[in-house]
């Protein structure tokens, strides 16, 4: 291995760090959700191993000086990229107006938006895969909270351990526990702190 | 002119950091709830809008330059929407935050509390014992 | 990409995981999770994905805070002690420094953060939608047209999966015979906000409308700026959760009731599946957009711009009412009255 | 001008970083929900900062007003909970909190 300059070990760990963090957001999750008693906490931990993954993902398609996956195709565009990009359009606008008889036009355009698109933009496909992801999160999210809620009502704790107990007292009695039912309201059994 | 604006927006930028500066200050210093709350809700807000306004008057200079991007005062607009909705939306969230410590008893500190006028105490507002004395 | 933001907030997240695991107070827990969130939206902002950074920004301000405080609401507000997590404590803490060991390993054959000849970024697919998109379809922003029209499968069951969570809200908490009784009670005409704080009523009445009028705006700009169905969708439902939250939950569900979501949730699936068939029966395959050049106005390009405009909208129903259903029966354990 | 809009965002996120001191040791659950409705507002601030750093604020510009009409959301849902657990104890349910401490940060 040979020793790098200290601009180059910088520009390393740079290059590394996004990928640390969500190794490390995905560890803290992981270890909420193994050992953390409460189930809230577990589901937070949860969470944070989400968006580990999605930083993970956004991490991959980011690029050094890129611009944000919009085309720049108005009028405000003072850089010579949007120019292109600009130009590009126009020809394909020919190219599809005039049919076949343009196309060497848009095939030009084209060659200058590819040389171009490597760098310009950010690589969308990533985005796309991880905005629904967060959408989804939060709509199972609302799901696991509305299962503590439930569990509450049946076992009147979120502690991992005295639902355990719960389950474990219940099993034993022979006489199935039937008061435990959604619609009972829960003043009965929910005496947590007995 | 341009020399004009960057200094205008700068000015103001810089004075927003200095009352956030304050307002962080206040947050970590200052020995109870309420107190903190003042910091946190004041400073904060002004902080903000001047920030803001800052930014709004940058991305005019742009729109001064070359009046036909409408695309750039509609983004200035937008902005100085922005700084509108923070000045009604955070002194609401202040004020139903203090509201909220009030109504879960948090205590004053006794060094902020004003021992020499004939006002109820904290306590005896909060358990709604007191009555103004006519 | 602005590096030294970018390696701030890196190390502010992995303190605010910390501490949103730590507090013992889950309420606390709850909004320092709101602060993981805020902070992981600046984040992808700083590294260019304002499509997610949008997503985020909307469910973690408007959603994800509320549900969680309205559960902690309904269950106990402070964890316990650890009986005997301890052990458990131990064997994690061992799995994890393998787990790291190996993914830190393994993060040393990664290319570089940002570097355009990458893989991932060299791949002929990301390239295409990076040159060809805009071209094909003449949407500006990559992404959306990517989310609606490329990947349009991936997109619809996505949403199918929101819908789904919906249902099973439904059937874990929701409690059919006080939803009876509900109907009943949404006859009389309840006032609006009665045990409101007048300041908070006010200002939520001036930021309601605003705030719908502005989520129909990114729905319908998603083309030429962040947004989308996703996006407005959540915006949307967030307007009803702050109405319940200023006004009671009774108003909101006066304007918007449970089974009219659910037949609207339904409806946005049918609008974005029935689309892919009209485009069936036009003799092209499922979500082919490009058929319906026939039908539309502006040639192929628009036909497709168009379509996912439309799609785009029956997402933007699907997501709005069942975010706002997870509320409502979150909030009342399922009673849809009462609760927080 | 670029340099200068970077310094400010840099000197906004460590002064974010001190109010994460409250996060962190902040004695009760309040003192919480202040800092995070502090920095809340400070995100809002930074996401136009960061439009302007990538020159093309107008696309940053849509979620910042997302966030400024939402980041409220959070404080008044905590404010909810905390009027609403005090009507509960009124009317004599079991209150939500089985231990009303102050002390409730580890």
């Amino acid at each position: 291995m040979e020793l790098l300059t200290l601009t180059a070990q910088f520009e390393w760990i740079l290059g590394k760090s996004n990928y640390w963090a969500s190794t490390v957001l995905l560890l803290i999750g992981l270890h909420a959700m193994i050992s953390k008693n409460n189930l809230i906490k577990k589901l937070i931990g949860m969470s944070i191993f989400q968006t580990g993954i999605i930083l993970f993902y956004v991490s991959a398609g980011a690029k050094h000086g890129a611009q944000i996956p919009i085309v720049h195709y108005g009028h405000d565009s003072h850089e010579s990229h949007d120019k292109a990009a600009h130009a590009a359009e126009h020809a394909a606008d020919a190219g599809q107006q005039v049919a076949e008889a343009a196309a060497p036009a848009a095939n030009h355009a084209a060659d200058a938006t590819h040389t171009l698109g490597e760098t310009l933009y950010a690589n969308p496909l990533p985005h796309v895969l991880m905005l629904t992801a967060i959408v989804v999160g939060v709509a199972t999210l609302g799901l696991a909270l509305a299962m503590v809620q439930k569990v509450y009502a049946a076992y009147g704790s979120i502690e991992e351990d005295e639902v355990l107990d719960a389950i474990a007292d219940s099993t034993a009695d022979s006489t199935a526990d039937n008061t435990v039912d959604s619609t009972v309201d829960r003043t009965v059994k929910g005496t947590p702190e007995a | 002119m341009s020399l004009f604006f960057d200094l205008l927006s700068g000015s103001m930028m810089i004075t927003g950091l200095v009352f956030f500066v304050g307002t962080v200050t206040g947050m970590l210093r200052f020995p109870d709830f309420y107190t903190r709350m003042h910091a946190g809700g004041k400073g904060d807000t002004l902080s903000t809008i001047l920030i803001l306004l800052g930014a709004a008057i940058h991305v005019f200079e742009d729109f001064f330059y070359d009046p036909l991007q409408w695309g750039v005062l509609l983004v200035m607009v937008k902005i100085l929407a922005i700084a509108a909705f923070i000045m009604l939306t955070s002194p609401t969230s202040t004020h139903a935050l203090m509201r909220a410590g009030f109504e879960d008893a948090h205590e004053a500190d006794e060094t902020v509390v004003d021992k020499d006028q004939d006002g109820p105490s904290l306590e005896e507002l909060q358990s709604g014992t007191w009555e103004e004395r006519s | 990409m602005i590096w030294q933001l970018d390696l701030i907030l890196l190390i502010f997240l992995v303190i605010t995981a910390l501490i949103s695991l730590r507090v013992r107070d889950l309420l606390g827990a709850s909004m320092v999770f709101g602060i993981y969130s805020f902070l992981i939206c600046l984040l992808w902002a700083g590294m260019g994905a304002v499509d997610v950074a949008f997503t985020e920004a909307a469910v973690g301000a408007g959603v994800s805070t509320v549900i969680l405080v309205a559960t902690v609401y309904h269950t106990r507000r402070v964890t316990g002690g650890h009986k005997r997590a301890s052990g458990m404590k131990l064997l994690s803490l061992l799995l994890m420094l393998v787990l790291g060991g190996v993914l830190l390993h393994a993060s040393g054959d990664f290319p570089a953060l940002g570097d355009p000849t990458s893989p991932a970024n060299n791949h002929p697919v990301a390239q295409y939608y990076i040159e060809g998109s805009y071209q094909d379809t003449k949407v500006p922003n990559l992404v959306t047209s990517v989310l609606a029209d490329y990947r349009g499968y991936d997109t619809l069951f996505e949403t199918v999966v929101v819908f789904v969570a919906g249902i099973g809200i439904l059937a874990v908490i929701g409690v059919p015979t006080a939803r009876m009784r509900r109907e009943e009670v949404c006859g009389d005409t309840a006032q609006f906000g009665e045990d409101s704080d007048l300041i908070i009523l006010q200002t939520c009445r001036l930021v309601v409308p605003v705030l719908q009028l502005f989520a129909l705006y990114v729905i319908a700009h998603g083309h030429h700026s962040p947004g989308g169905g996703f996006q407005g969708g959540v915006l949307f439902g967030a307007s009803y959760i702050l109405l319940a939250l200023s006004g009671g939950l009774r108003e909101a569900l006066r304007r918007l009731s449970e089974s009219m979501s659910f037949r609207l949730a339904a409806c946005g699936i049918v609008i974005y599946a029935g689309f892919g068939l009209l485009c069936m029966a036009l003799g092209s395959s499922f979500l082919d957009y490009a058929i319906l050049d026939s039908i539309l106005p502006g040639g192929v390009a628009k036909a497709r711009s168009h379509s996912m405009l439309i799609v785009e909208a029956g997402v933007g129903f699907t997501v709005t009412t069942i975010l706002f259903v997870i509320y409502a029966n979150l909030a009342t354990r399922g009673k849809l009255e009462g609760g927080l | 001008m670029n340099g200068f809009i970077l310094g400010v965002a840099m000197f906004i996120l460590v002064l974010v970083g001190a109010l994460l001191y409250r996060v962190w040791f902040g004695p009760t659950a309040i003192d919480r929900i202040v800092a995070a409705n502090a920095i809340g507002t400070k995100t809002t601030v930074l996401l136009v900062l960061v439009g302007l750093l990538f020159d093309d604020v107008g696309m940053f510009v849509d979620f910042a007003l997302a966030y400024g009409l939402l980041n409220f959301m959070g404080s008044l849902a905590a404010a909810r909970y905390f009027q609403r657990s005090e009507k509960r104890a009124e009317a004599g349910l079991r209150h939500p909190l089985p231990v009303r401490s102050k002390e409730d940060a580890s």
